[in-house]
């Protein structure tokens, strides 16, 4: 099997302007921190930020204008408050509003070949209307009326992991999020990795035949954790909240991109 | 507000949240924990220490179902839900069949409750042109389409909270069955919610006070209202915590007190953030 | 939480003329034999047998009168060729077509608590003929047509597992097959295990909540395999298509519920 | 057909056929395995102990994806691909979603083909007053709807098997551009076809001579099938298997003959059943 390594920005120059780029993990955990650092770098534009949890790179990815276009069900920080260039520049966004149903279901929809999933959801909130492109179906055995959410298929998914062979079959030690699914679901998938193996070993999370570049990227998730290797650094993400509380985020941006690969306190 | 140190007989408002949300929990139930919800992480310990002890829980922080706990932290949480998971789950799962067939309970914490017992966790102001872009409703527009065990807390109780009329609704209160019915959704609507000033359920679909907090007066918390209160015939005090609960809640649950986190906001948030997070890396 | 151990004869007891029973497992693999020779034993008619692919122990349900109707995507022996059974009431039975995808999809949309799951699957076929209760759904994106596969819920479901506690937490290992969503979907289940533990270990597949009877049956998938505690026991499963082809299946029976609970060679 | 010992440029029918199989598997492919189906299982290790070292198996007994092989076995096929699993699945997932993602290479043993490749697993007769009930079609109706590595084998081809029309569709073959549109079909048809007697496509939508095994006249393919065969220009003998693969197959893959269990039926196949059984049971 051909081998896919490639360096942090060979596998950012699979992502072309206006793409979708679905980023794994959840909110502060396993997030592809690294590679967000060298999108920012590469100055691509344009791009729909995919997530279920939006948290810490891509307020970053906000912040630093290479987003257009937010679909995640949530975009916070957690128990640190609201991610600040999210909150700031939201009127400039374009916000299609997701659930985890939403989601979940438009990537399996992608994945099972269809255009649609329907499911009990949405109905007698205002996201249908802020969703007009979202339909609903009748159940053709209960006449129920059912939302019926539409594929949705990333054209890159990024996916930061424990351990991976260099054909990118990979593994996910506790909190799969949407890792899985994303990488399955989209046109193109990197991998980066906290570790390079000869093999895997236990239940595989990618399956190479849909992974196209896999990156070395040790601590490639700090300051988001990355379980059981290294937890939330808690203090560089209340450092980059104190940051833009004081209207210092391109001071902070300017710091991260200097980072490296590595942060470390 | 800080921890009071005293006799035990004395407690907190988070406190009496906690325990409140804690008496929710029935011994055997599965509870779900969101992300950012220390109250509610604090309340489900408590009652798994004291009245609940086969309580399971179905955390987001890890992704899993597990039976064990560790006390309340910021920077350790994931790998304490990972410890010892019963179940792994992919969120494709978990919102695709699990959590509606395993039916947990889950406490939401929203952003403005209509009488009915709507919710808003999405934007404040205009949607086009929000006052305040909130972070977004997570699963709870799935969730109140089908459970019958949506729970709310509201750590700060304000007329900026209860409102006639909601800014986006993302959260499905109490509908009228015919409405339930052409809408397709099996949810009754919030059971309960609890405050700062009191606790409540929507019995009827209209919001009602159960139970005002130890002195804290029925007056205010109508005046703290944005629409009228209905009243439970039964209204009483609200029990307050025991001296165990207390003491299981500052010395085992939460010594480091993330709790009072969810009633803080703005510089005074960020500084006990931060005398939290130093107390963690030093090894509390 | 309450025990819910009960005796073999005491599960059965749950089950209902009439009743949708699903057995879980795979054709030879990880089968409820012993809760089968139970259930032939108590009488109980006229059931809607429910499997993923119908085995040894399916045949013997159909050949002793138990099974009115059958739900499964495969009923035979594998390498040991056609269920003898089977293949000779196969007039006399009410065969309810089913495929891979329409059992996991029904299952699924009860999981999911609604009427119906779409996919791509059946057409061209003659399938949807002889299931002319099986709605066809148009997708309100693509505008294709896809088969929408109605809601499974079995009234109840037996699943064999290698251990569990006595409230129904158990594991399964290897051949997960359907028995997972059989668990979750039916009315009501029951759980026959190899061994009863204080606490299991490794990712649960029940989950107590849903479970209503526990069974300690040791060898209760003798003669089908029950991995990695015992292997598919081939000479007795040859001896009873053996049996068949003498046209002895009514001394094989006698003989199987004679066995008790545990058969050895 | 018995194996004949001697030397390795002789070989069987079963071997021929496996080799046939064998050489459908590229490098890297990921190849599903149904039940009873012992060709395609020798077909595939063969591929991986020469072609194809990196082929990757979806199993349904064990329920899972492996890179691992072991000889073929009847009483412990399943422990064999749960030794080393890269992955377990429930049907749910693999129907659902994962089949249809990762798009194996199957090959499917039709009871009857037709001529543009449809095919049955269900019933020989009138479905509601059958001759033979077949034990039903697994995943077919499903996997022909959108796979484009449908490939097919027939041990033993005969008029009974080729027919002008089935008697039951189970499998879909190769349809007109339209009709695929109407039903939403993504799958291009069978691939390829081999049977004891040669290997076939169907190209254009009728089934096509492409090569012919090692001794076996054109004309008694054709008379051994029910409709008229389209020839492919390039028509040859099929390439024998070598000596290695043959070697392989009677030493590694299939000491026990297992492979033979297919062209065999009634009585002779219990015997030679019973013959392997009793083997394993004395630890080949």
């Amino acid at each position: 099997m051909s081998d896919k390594v490639v360096t942090l920005s060979e596998a950012v120059g699979l992502v072309e302007p206006g793409d979708t780029i679905a980023l794994g993990g959840m909110t502060l955990y396993r997030r592809p921190v690294a590679f967000a650092r060298e999108l920012i770098r590469s100055r691509v534009k344009d791009l729909t930020l995919l997530a279920l949890t939006a948290g810490y790179e891509s307020d970053l990815l906000v912040g630093a204008g290479s987003v257009r276009r937010v679909r995640t069900c949530y975009f916070g920080l957690e128990i640190f408050g609201l991610a600040p260039m999210f909150t700031k520049k939201a009127r400039d966004l374009e916000i299609i509003e997701e659930t985890e149903v939403s989601l979940a279901l438009g990537l399996r929809a992608a994945l099972s070949g269809i255009g649609f999933q329907p499911a009990r959801a949405w109905q007698g909130t205002d996201l249908l209307k802020v969703r007009p492109d979202v339909k609903t179906i009748s159940c053709p055995y209960t006449g129920e009326r059912y939302v019926a959410f539409p594929a949705i298929k990333p054209d890159v998914a990024v996916i930061h992991v424990q351990e991976s062979d260099c054909q990118g079959t990979a593994i996910l030690k506790g909190n799969l999020a949407l890792d899985r699914e994303m990488a399955l679901a989209a046109k193109q998938t990197i991998i980066t990795t906290e570790r390079l193996v000869e093999e895997v070993e236990g239940q595989i999370a990618t399956f190479p035949s849909r992974v196209d570049a896999v990156v070395l990227a040790p601590k490639g998730a700090y300051p988001t954790s990355c379980y059981p290797y290294y937890r939330l650094a808690s203090q560089e993400v209340l450092d980059y909240v104190d940051a833009c509380s004081r209207g210092e985020f391109e001071e902070y941006l300017a710091r991260f991109l200097d980072g490296g690969e590595v942060g470390e306190r | 507000m800080g921890v009071r140190l005293g006799s035990a007989d004395r407690f907190t408002i988070d406190e009496l949240i906690v325990t409140c949300i804690s008496r929710q929990a029935k011994n055997s139930d599965l509870m779900a924990q969101g992300i950012a919800t220390p109250l509610v992480v604090a309340g489900y310990i408590l009652a798994k220490l004291t009245h609940a002890p086969d309580l399971i829980f179905a955390v987001a922080i890890g992704g899993c179902i597990t039976n064990s706990w560790a006390p309340l932290s910021i920077s350790r949480a994931e790998e304490a839900n990972l410890e010892r998971p019963l179940y792994i789950f992919s969120f494709d799962e978990a919102a695709g069949t699990l959590m509606f067939t395993i039916q947990p309970k889950e406490f939401f914490r929203p952003a403005q409750v209509d009488p009915r017992g709507d919710f808003n966790n999405v934007v404040l102001g205009d949607y086009y042109a929000p006052k305040l872009r909130l972070p977004g409703c997570g699963g709870i527009a799935d969730v109140t389409n089908y459970s019958p065990r949506v729970y709310l807390y509201v750590p700060r109780h304000s007329r900026a909270v209860f409102v006639e009329r909601l800014d986006f609704v993302s959260g499905v209160g109490v509908l009228e069955e015919e409405e339930r019915k052409e809408l397709s959704i099996l949810s009754p609507g919030p059971r309960y919610l609890v405050t700062n000033l009191g606790t409540f359920d929507f019995e009827g679909g209209r919001m009602r006070l159960l139970s005002y907090h130890p002195g804290v007066r029925v007056e205010r918390i109508q005046k703290k209202t944005g629409f009228p209160l209905a009243m439970a015939p039964d209204l009483h005090e609200t029990p307050p915590p025991s001296a165990e609960e207390v003491m299981l809640l500052r010395e085992e649950i939460d010594p480091l007190g993330i709790r009072e986190l969810e009633r803080l906001s703005g510089g005074r948030r960020r500084a006990k953030l931060r005398e939290i997070i130093e107390r963690e890396a030093e090894g509390f």
